[in-house]
């Protein structure tokens, strides 16, 4: 039997994103360049969403800094936000971090995870070595030390987004999802971490969604289960699909020197950005027209 | 009198009517009565009921101990695909959508009024642990964070359902309410009877029809409301004794020695 | 370069035991009738090491019930000692905690689990809901509950191993151990949450080493590193290894009875069956002859 | 003065003479440095020297960012034998013989006299946050329980060497102390000298060939002892510039964009 009455989980980009209430703790996919869901992000901005606390990386990228030059958040949680190799802070991230109009959990990545795990695990909180003596406690007021049997530990507070949006190389219509063979990760996701510590929904856009059987056949490689679905091919563009896609160096680029334009007090270049990428094109498929088919094509990794 | 297995098949389907489309069924070793009741329930009403397996891939989701057997991967295979996901056993304190499970099946030594379970062992005389059990195994923390867990018992006697339990490994609704943890024990079901929870106390639902009700109740530690009669437990229907065919092709349910007369007291 | 120079870690049985001593803390592998380190320790037994604290499970089988029959534990902290169909509470087990010859730490599979992460990851204690309203403080001086913003939650302290021993299926000669592909258990496992937790050194006996490129071809499959590793087949007997044997049920039976025989007032069957399989063969590979060639082909899973 | 590259390969070179065969070493994102300095040090004398990979099977453990580039896998396997396993980053806390590192190479926009480094800010007059930094990433708990963190900078300025740092990411010699934290920053290179520390406090080892004394102290934010004269930074050996060749084929160390001069103050 395979599961013939069995509800399918497939839900379009608009039913995904109305899930998304202003004020909400949002937990976003994204390592750095790699499987950012950015044409779900790109649809939260569009509906011109307000006040998210948004939860991701543990190190961010792209995701996080376009919602918050879009102007869509209120508080972020984690260990930074940066583009590797094109610049160590991301633009609108520092612009906002400067002048006061977010506020920032500042926590690294070990503290992230732990955060997500005592929600996970309904803990009031973790105690945790890594982080003593440093300036995290001056930072955040909810990140406090405690001395326990004559020994120091910061008291780890949970972390629990009202939803999470993931976006993932493979998963069937019932919600599971898995990363390229190619670019298996070992025993600790980002992703797992947010979705098991979420109160709410699970959304994940995915490169492809692939037969049942084949989920069945490798069960090892489901990391998420039970996820609302939404096939939207080139869906982490600018950002990389592990074992999928390489991130557009090149965009990159040009998002930071709008971004850093606007920093230094020159937002033109920035809404000129947000329009021709974001606001201008109506859907996912407009925006890849907008981006370009060939472009697309030199990003695809070579699947073995 | 029942045939073999009758009554066994017989829980299976209570089991199965009590399971609902969003629930995720976790199972422990010889979980077989709730891994029926769970594949009935996918087939008859609960299509997205989702089986969780906190045992190694091996077991696989069949009835019965496929875990160590060469052929494991043969007849799993038509049902492991309800089990996606290799589990992660401390999500069972999660509330998200990916929690570790709602409903767990509960076995023990003693099971009191207010349905809290005991698995550690027996008190002497002396108040000292005189005959040991099998011990909290995967059960304590599962059946306290699960949210409508079920408890069975394979024989119906005084010796098993005491006013209260002299350990306490699971939690009823009492002592659950008192300490702040959601929901409680939902159903118990022996070979006589079905027993359910009104105000954190245990009573009778209905009785099985090769037995009385005078008989639960002379084999029943405590007393059990109602006072007055008491329906007889519904038999399976054709739709569920047919898909019973299905998901318990060896007959295995037939094996799990459940006492039709109660057992010795 | 293949590491010309880096160190082996291959160990004999008697190099491995020895770094047992009278009243540690060991480790063992085993999850009921799976991978049990059994030739090692029949060896910690012929060695008459005592007053162990044996942390095995999270439920335990055979390995550990061996050990409390050769009277060589004072304290166990498993979830369970049990040998699923054929007995429900191990003999040796449940003769001892009826006597009060061994002592008890009560708790069940997550709190097992989280007392060796408090262990791996330096936290004085791990608050958990499971187990609250249980007899468990009432059992264990060092397992209260506690109440946290009007929340009550079981104070898990560390569980911390002095040495671990484990059996796998297959391991390089640089102590990188893996699972069978066949038995690929998923993300969490006893073994690497012991392996972790553990201050001292992992010894693994496996089925087979295997060559380091091997293992280099398929990271994911490697779950604990650096380990000393013993090539000990059938070292698991009668406990199966996952993907390569299955368990020798009969022999569990034979061992069953002799056990409960000894429960029952008749020592003079246990004793008979050490001396068989423990005290009479010198090593490992009398062992196997005692048990004999036929069986054990018996019991070999066919491997994909 | 100096070619492209020099000063990188010097510093690999400095680093992985102070790599034990006994050592974990562990790598964030841009850790070309220190990833160069261990597989020296895995060729030259630590054979046993653990690679330990924070990060996703695709970067691979060649020197460079290989993380999002198609060829990924193409040069990794060489050295990935290193990295059999996934790591997960919070055993950084563990004793095991499974612990995450020992080593860990931070960098910061600011260094203090005592080590203490600070990845989060720069304040300004008012005392608030001004400059936005990078963040405590994945360094703050790795560098503060990895038992010998090794300190870097790409150039040498008095911004970057301060007396105090404006804020905490990883705890130096006395924070760490005070707060029962083993071990601490065993050394800190820059592209004009070779930094340790004594008592707590950072102190002159050695200054490269193609700078001098003076030039070091004028641009260190606070005194460096020793007061009398500091040997020179020896050179890369032939054995050592051999072993370079092989582990940095691309030539990538001299990508890095380490300031010979210093860099502009």
């Amino acid at each position: 039997m395979s599961g013939e009455n069995r509800r399918e989980r497939v839900v379009s980009v608009t039913e995904a994103v109305t899930l998304v209430k202003d004020g909400a703790v949002v937990g976003l996919s994204g390592f750095s360049y790699q499987n950012p869901p950015m044409a779900l992000v790109r649809e939260i901005i569009r509906r011109r969403v307000r006040d998210l606390t948004i939860v991701s990386g543990p190190t961010s990228g792209i995701e996080t800094d376009l919602l918050i030059g879009a102007g869509c958040v209120r508080r972020v949680i984690t260990a930074g936000v940066a583009f590797e190799k094109v610049i160590p802070i991301a633009p609108a991230f520092r612009r906002a971090a400067e002048s006061g109009a977010i506020d920032i959990w500042e926590c690294d990545e070990c503290i992230w995870h732990l955060a997500l795990k005592a929600a996970a695990w309904g803990m009031p909180h973790i105690l945790w070595r890594g982080g003593v003596a440093t300036s995290l406690p001056e930072l955040n007021r909810d990140l406090q030390e405690v001395e326990v049997d004559g020994m120091r530990y910061l008291k780890v507070p949970p972390v629990q987004p009202d939803i999470v949006f993931l976006h993932v190389a493979e998963a069937d219509v019932f919600g599971n999802l898995r990363m390229a063979r190619e670019a298996y990760l070992g025993r600790s996701f980002a992703e797992r971490a947010l979705a098991l510590a979420c109160r709410g929904p699970v959304v994940a856009s995915c490169e492809r969604i692939v037969p049942n059987d084949e989920v069945v056949e490798h069960p090892e490689r489901t990391f998420v289960r039970g996820a609302l679905v939404v096939e939207l091919p080139n869906g982490s563009h600018p950002g990389g699909t592990s074992g999928r896609s390489i991130p557009d160096l090149d965009h990159y680029r040009e998002y930071t020197a709008a971004g850093e334009a606007a920093r230094k007090g020159e937002p033109g270049r920035y809404q000129a950005y947000l329009e021709r990428y974001v606001y201008g094109p109506d859907n996912h498929d407009d925006y890849l027209k907008v981006v370009g088919g060939a472009r697309l094509e030199s990003l695809r990794m070579s699947v073995a | 009198m029942s045939a073999p297995g009758d009554v066994e098949r017989l829980l299976a389907c209570v089991i199965a009517r009590e399971l609902r489309d969003t629930d995720i069924v976790a199972f422990g070793l010889h979980a077989e009565l709730l891994l029926a009741a769970a594949l009935l329930a996918q087939r008859l009403h609960a299509p997205n009921l989702v089986l969780r397996h906190g045992l190694r891939e091996e077991r696989g989701a069949e009835i019965g101990p496929a875990a160590w057997t060469d052929n494991a991967r043969s007849r799993t295979h038509e049902l492991i695909e309800y089990v996606e996901e290799h589990d992660v056993i401390l999500d069972v304190a999660s509330l998200s959508p990916m929690r570790f499970c709602d409903v767990f099946l509960v076995g023990g030594m003693q099971i009191d009024r207010e349905g809290s379970v005991n698995l550690i062992g027996i008190k002497g005389k002396d108040g000292r642990l005189a005959v040991r059990g099998p011990g909290s195994i995967g059960t304590t923390s599962i059946a306290t964070l699960a949210r409508r867990p079920i408890l069975f018992s394979p024989d119906h006697t005084p010796r098993r359902f005491v006013e209260r339990v002299d350990y306490v490994s699971v939690p009823g609704w009492k002592r659950r309410a008192a300490a702040g943890l959601e929901g409680g024990p939902i159903l118990c079901v022996t070979p006589l009877a079905v027993m359910d929870f009104a105000d954190g106390a245990m009573r009778l639902r209905s009785v099985h029809g090769h037995t009385t009700l005078d008989e639960v109740r002379r084999r029943t530690g405590f007393p059990l409301a109602p006072d007055g009669p008491v329906p007889v437990t519904p038999p399976p229907t054709k739709s569920e004794s047919d898909a019973i065919e299905i998901v318990d092709p060896f007959g295995r349910l037939a094996g799990l020695g459940f006492r039709a007369d109660g057992g010795d007291q």
